[in-house]
């Protein structure tokens, strides 16, 4: 009855080595890629260890916070879809008969077992004006010209979602699994509509899977970069083409690492709230 | 309202969980402001009746009617009926004056209503002190109580307990068995509570129904179904029961003398329905056994020499396992009023001795 | 007391949504790939509708066969290296004072919220020839003479080991912090040594994350093109390298397709020994 | 093994969580073969207790001597001991017979001996024919019973339960006390028992420690503890008591008077170091008490009006509150034996009765 500490047999032997490994393996290249980002280009591309800081200071330029605003946007834009998505898919699953939840589940992972750059130009073909979605539309008569819709905000999000949708769904659905339904029975005898019963218990108590999920699609939307690069062309490039550009093409790798950086400052922010709110343990 | 006095009404109730029949034909009626109790062991129904009077699940057939109004089609949020839940399901994102909010607050009532009607509620059960506390931070026992305040706020018709007290230690328990009867008295609703704890259902009820299977064996007040047990599965549910097989030798008026092999001829009085020649089985509770050291009769009709197999002391009384001359093991309990001198030891003779009126006689 | 069935408020109009979801966006996309991997290709790239399984056959060339055989022997190495490395970093985590696992958590995740382009790159100038690994060990005297590490699979495996290690400590994390502590207590109880414990108990128990674990590391490594690319160089082509070589450079989109969809079936096998064990609940 | 009989010996353990002390300097000694109960509410540091035999929790300070050999730095898998834990803690990836040869395995046993043992041990749990079933695939009382053959088959020198019978019905729970018992004589094995429940405790024990707040309270019997409550605590938590507060009159050999505001002068026995003057508290178990409605003392030393409050039938006995002329509320538990015809009814005047040996007087 006495909740009590348990000290279980301790592995001392397995302490050693995850130590070693978080700092060597994980610490030293972020520690490198900061050092970097206070150097400077060479004339040739490669670095020059002159510290600097005009590397943080010229991202000021109008056009790189345009970019660092778009980009924000449609990570933002991009989460709040996939949550629309996600959630009812993620209720759905957890709400089935036990041995459907696996099957369902690897149906929302499938799509990652196929390269993302297959899938990406599959969506190519879909979207192009002489692609699969306007030869439908045309041939239903709803449109009489072929629509644009490659190579813009549009056909970078659906990639985005299509992309990112299964990290929001994973964590949802580990909440709501968790939920014990007799509190959505409680509500429901305590005179909620089907409707409150949503909004006043299933969605407070889901709360960490939200947050969790919101981290895992928000990071990798705001630095995406093979997504807009190849469904936003150059219209609409996003801080992961930028870096992309110059760390390839540039070759501006301190310039490249000081947008990383500030990238990941931004990212920090949500992070913090992220654990603030308890909800790191809930993403597994 | 119905002008019959009637709080609930089952007819002939029947649902199916997969291929098994959880309830099978329930008719019962609960009147008005009585606290009725659904007695059985694990899968014989309880369970599901109560989720069917609270709505969660819809029978297969029959009728089930509440304060007059067929409740066929009718969702859990629109029935006058509340439940404690067994796990208590307090909303763990709420204060406990929030838990207890919440059904004024669905049902759209004014703020200014709300706020009484809760601090009323938790000073009920002596947790007006403890409002804004989270469920997490608060024990068992008052998790409890606030379940209660929880659904005995909304003033519901009929309340549904399910296994109310399961989940508290067992000083506590005895406790809340007087509270949770006082309670019902004081508010005077009725109360259904499903139990498979025999003792909780005879101290707290007006009246029980004993459920087995998904049918139902018995219903009455506790006396009488402690007293008159309508079969052998009843008797040995409602508390341990010793029993002997025999056959009727004759019936002369209120009184039956039943031939058991090896034990001779047991007095014990006549039921309607069990004629001579019939198979029966005499049953004594072990606390209407006496034992005792000297052959004579002193008034009790029956008496024979049994071994003292076993002796457990168990405070306010010692329990004997008895071997009969038949070879069958009984068990009987007596105070320990009289101090350690009177008692007996594993091993020695005794004789056991009871009236005729505190057999129950059972048909085969 | 008996467990029954337990309808909830249903919530009717949540389930469309994702049926909807789930066939659109999931599933067009992969029968465009399926489609186009049995076309042929135009004479300046593109798609020509012509039916053949050619794209299929010439996979049997010896050499993209050497291609697929170490894309798996890579894929391998590389997940037992991750199971290795992250049993006990998620043994300690699991086991770790609560408030504390929170953060631990976060600091395995913190590479994924820098750009992996970036990532990669800081490996690039810690095992180049003349990076920091090598000035260490000859600062230390250990060597005389600078080791050629990049463009070896030495850096391709430390590359993708450093990738993936997040996606086997996170489902062993929720397997161990699921365990019941008085089992392990059981079994040091019943005279286990604390070796036997783990073998006998702990392992066991943990399997459906062991296997979860696996299968997430596993398929990433086996279709890994950026890591390649950057680390192995031309030398150690993956199966990943040559699709993005065959969409991107060639443009032969539809055999792209074609070594995609046998990629895919490759890791089906994996799958479906995965589902099986009844692992696919325990990857959230 | 030592000379001496005794099984396990505890010398002054002290064991600190955090800022409270879980158990303080106990000091306990437990005999070869027997059935020893630690009894006490949530929080009187039984379980920690238990977990230092084990080994799992090293004490502070003081000394554990199992079997005559010092358990300081002795981990729970080189300790003679084994553990039944409360919620059976059953390895789920193992069948029933791989549980049980667990133990042996580890001890490195030749199969050909670990064969034998197990079928003997599932035997005597009667389970044999579920051997190679898995743990879920159990019912509780089942999975029960495959911890105990799991610990049972390593022939410990001590076996610890903790709260062996908490997870069972209540129906279940009273076979398998008796049940338990009686494997215990048969084994001979000394069992550790911790339970709250004081009826398990009395039924099942040779002897038992009350603890409270990490303290020992008293060792004893059950008869003992039962009949000779050291304090009040342990008197209410024994099982429910009645309590007058007075001061002691007059002492005349082992007689005591005590004198009781708004009643009167209470007989009961004296007790060393209770002087005349001292505060008392005078102690009557509910099932001692005698209810009548005759005003004659009947042989009962102590007697006066009360009236009666309450009325709670509970099947074998019927649970009567009284007010008592100084407003205190006690309880009376009557049995039924006599029929419904003597029963009193609430409202109505009564006299109360008892002898001066059934009343425990207990320093204030």
């Amino acid at each position: 009855m006495t909740p009590s500490p348990k000290p279980t047999p301790s592995f001392p032997w397995l302490v050693i080595p995850p130590a070693a490994v978080l700092i060597v393996l994980f610490g030293v290249p972020l520690l490198l890629v900061l050092a970097v980002s206070f150097a400077s280009r060479g004339t040739y591309g490669g670095i020059e260890w002159a510290l600097t800081v005009t590397n943080y200071t010229s991202i000021a330029d109008p056009l790189y916070l345009r970019i660092f605003w778009r980009s924000l946007w449609l990570a933002v834009v991009t989460t709040v879809i996939c949550l629309a998505m996600g959630f009812p898919l993620a209720y759905v699953i957890a709400r089935a008969p036990r041995r459907w939840q696996g099957v369902l589940l690897f149906l929302v992972i499938i799509p990652f077992w196929t390269n993302f750059l297959v899938r990406t130009y599959a969506w190519m073909f879909i979207l192009r004006t002489e692609g699969l979605l306007n030869q439908a539309l045309l041939a239903l008569g709803l449109i009489h010209e072929p629509l644009s819709l490659l190579f813009t905000d549009w056909a970078v999000l659906i990639g985005l979602v299509y992309g990112y949708l299964p990290f929001m769904v994973l964590p949802l659905y580990a909440a709501l699994e968790r939920l014990d339904r007799s509190l959505v029975e409680a509500a429901w005898d305590l005179y909620a509509k089907p409707a409150q019963v949503f909004t006043r218990v299933v969605l407070p108590l889901s709360r960490p899977g939200v947050i969790a999920g919101c981290v895992l699609v928000f990071i990798p939307s705001l630095g995406a970069y093979v997504t807009p690069d190849l469904l936003g062309g150059a219209r609409t490039m996003m801080v992961g083409n930028l870096i992309q550009h110059q760390y390839l093409v540039v070759r501006d790798w301190p310039f490249g690492s000081s947008l990383s950086f500030v990238l990941m400052a931004g990212v920090l922010a949500a992070v913090l709230y992220y654990l603030r709110a308890g909800g790191a343990r809930s993403l597994t | 309202m119905d002008g019959n006095g009637n709080s609930v009404e089952l007819r002939e109730v029947t649902k199916r969980h997969g291929a098994t029949v959880a309830v099978d034909r329930l008719s019962l009626t609960i009147r008005k402001g009585e606290f009725f109790s659904i007695l059985g062991p694990s899968g014989s129904g309880k369970t599901t009746t109560l989720r069917l009077l609270a709505g969660f699940e819809q029978p297969d057939s029959g009728g089930i009617i509440i304060e007059g109004r067929h409740m066929e089609g009718v969702p859990p949020n629109r029935r006058p009926v509340n439940l404690v839940f067994q796990n208590y399901a307090l909303f763990p994102h709420m204060t406990v004056a929030g838990n207890v909010a919440f059904g004024l607050e669905m049902q759209g009532l004014p703020q200014a209503e709300i706020g009484p009607r809760v601090t009323e509620a938790l000073a009920m059960v002596r947790l007006a002190a403890k409002q804004d506390r989270l469920p997490a931070q608060l024990s068992g026992g008052e998790q409890q109580r606030v379940a209660l305040a929880r659904a005995l706020v909304n003033h519901p018709a009929v309340l549904l307990l399910d296994e109310p007290l399961g989940a508290l230690d067992k000083q506590l328990r005895l406790e809340m068995e007087v509270e949770l009867k006082a309670l019902q008295e004081r508010v005077g609703i009725t109360f259904v509570c499903v139990t498979h704890d025999q003792e909780e259902a005879l101290t707290m009820s007006d009246r029980l129904a004993v459920l087995h299977q998904g049918r139902l064996l018995q219903v009455g007040t506790p006396e009488d179904i402690y007293t008159a047990p309508a079969s052998a599965f009843v008797a040995n549910f409602i508390g341990v029961s010793n029993g002997l097989s025999g056959r009727v030798e004759g019936i002369v008026g209120q009184h039956a003398t039943v031939l058991v092999e090896g034990i001779g001829v047991i007095h014990a009085p006549a039921v309607p329905g069990v004629d001579a020649g019939a198979p029966v089985l005499v049953t004594v509770r072990p606390e209407r056994l006496h034992l005792s050291r000297d052959q004579a009769p002193e008034g009790y009709q029956n008496h024979f020499a049994v071994r003292v197999a076993k002796v457990i002391y168990a405070g306010n009384e010692t329990q004997y396992l008895l071997t009969l001359p038949n070879n069958q093991t009984w068990k009987a309990r007596i105070p320990n009023a009289d101090g350690a001198a009177t008692r007996f030891h594993a091993g020695e003779s005794a004789y056991l001795k009871w009236r005729t009126a505190e057999a129950v006689l059972l048909p085969e």
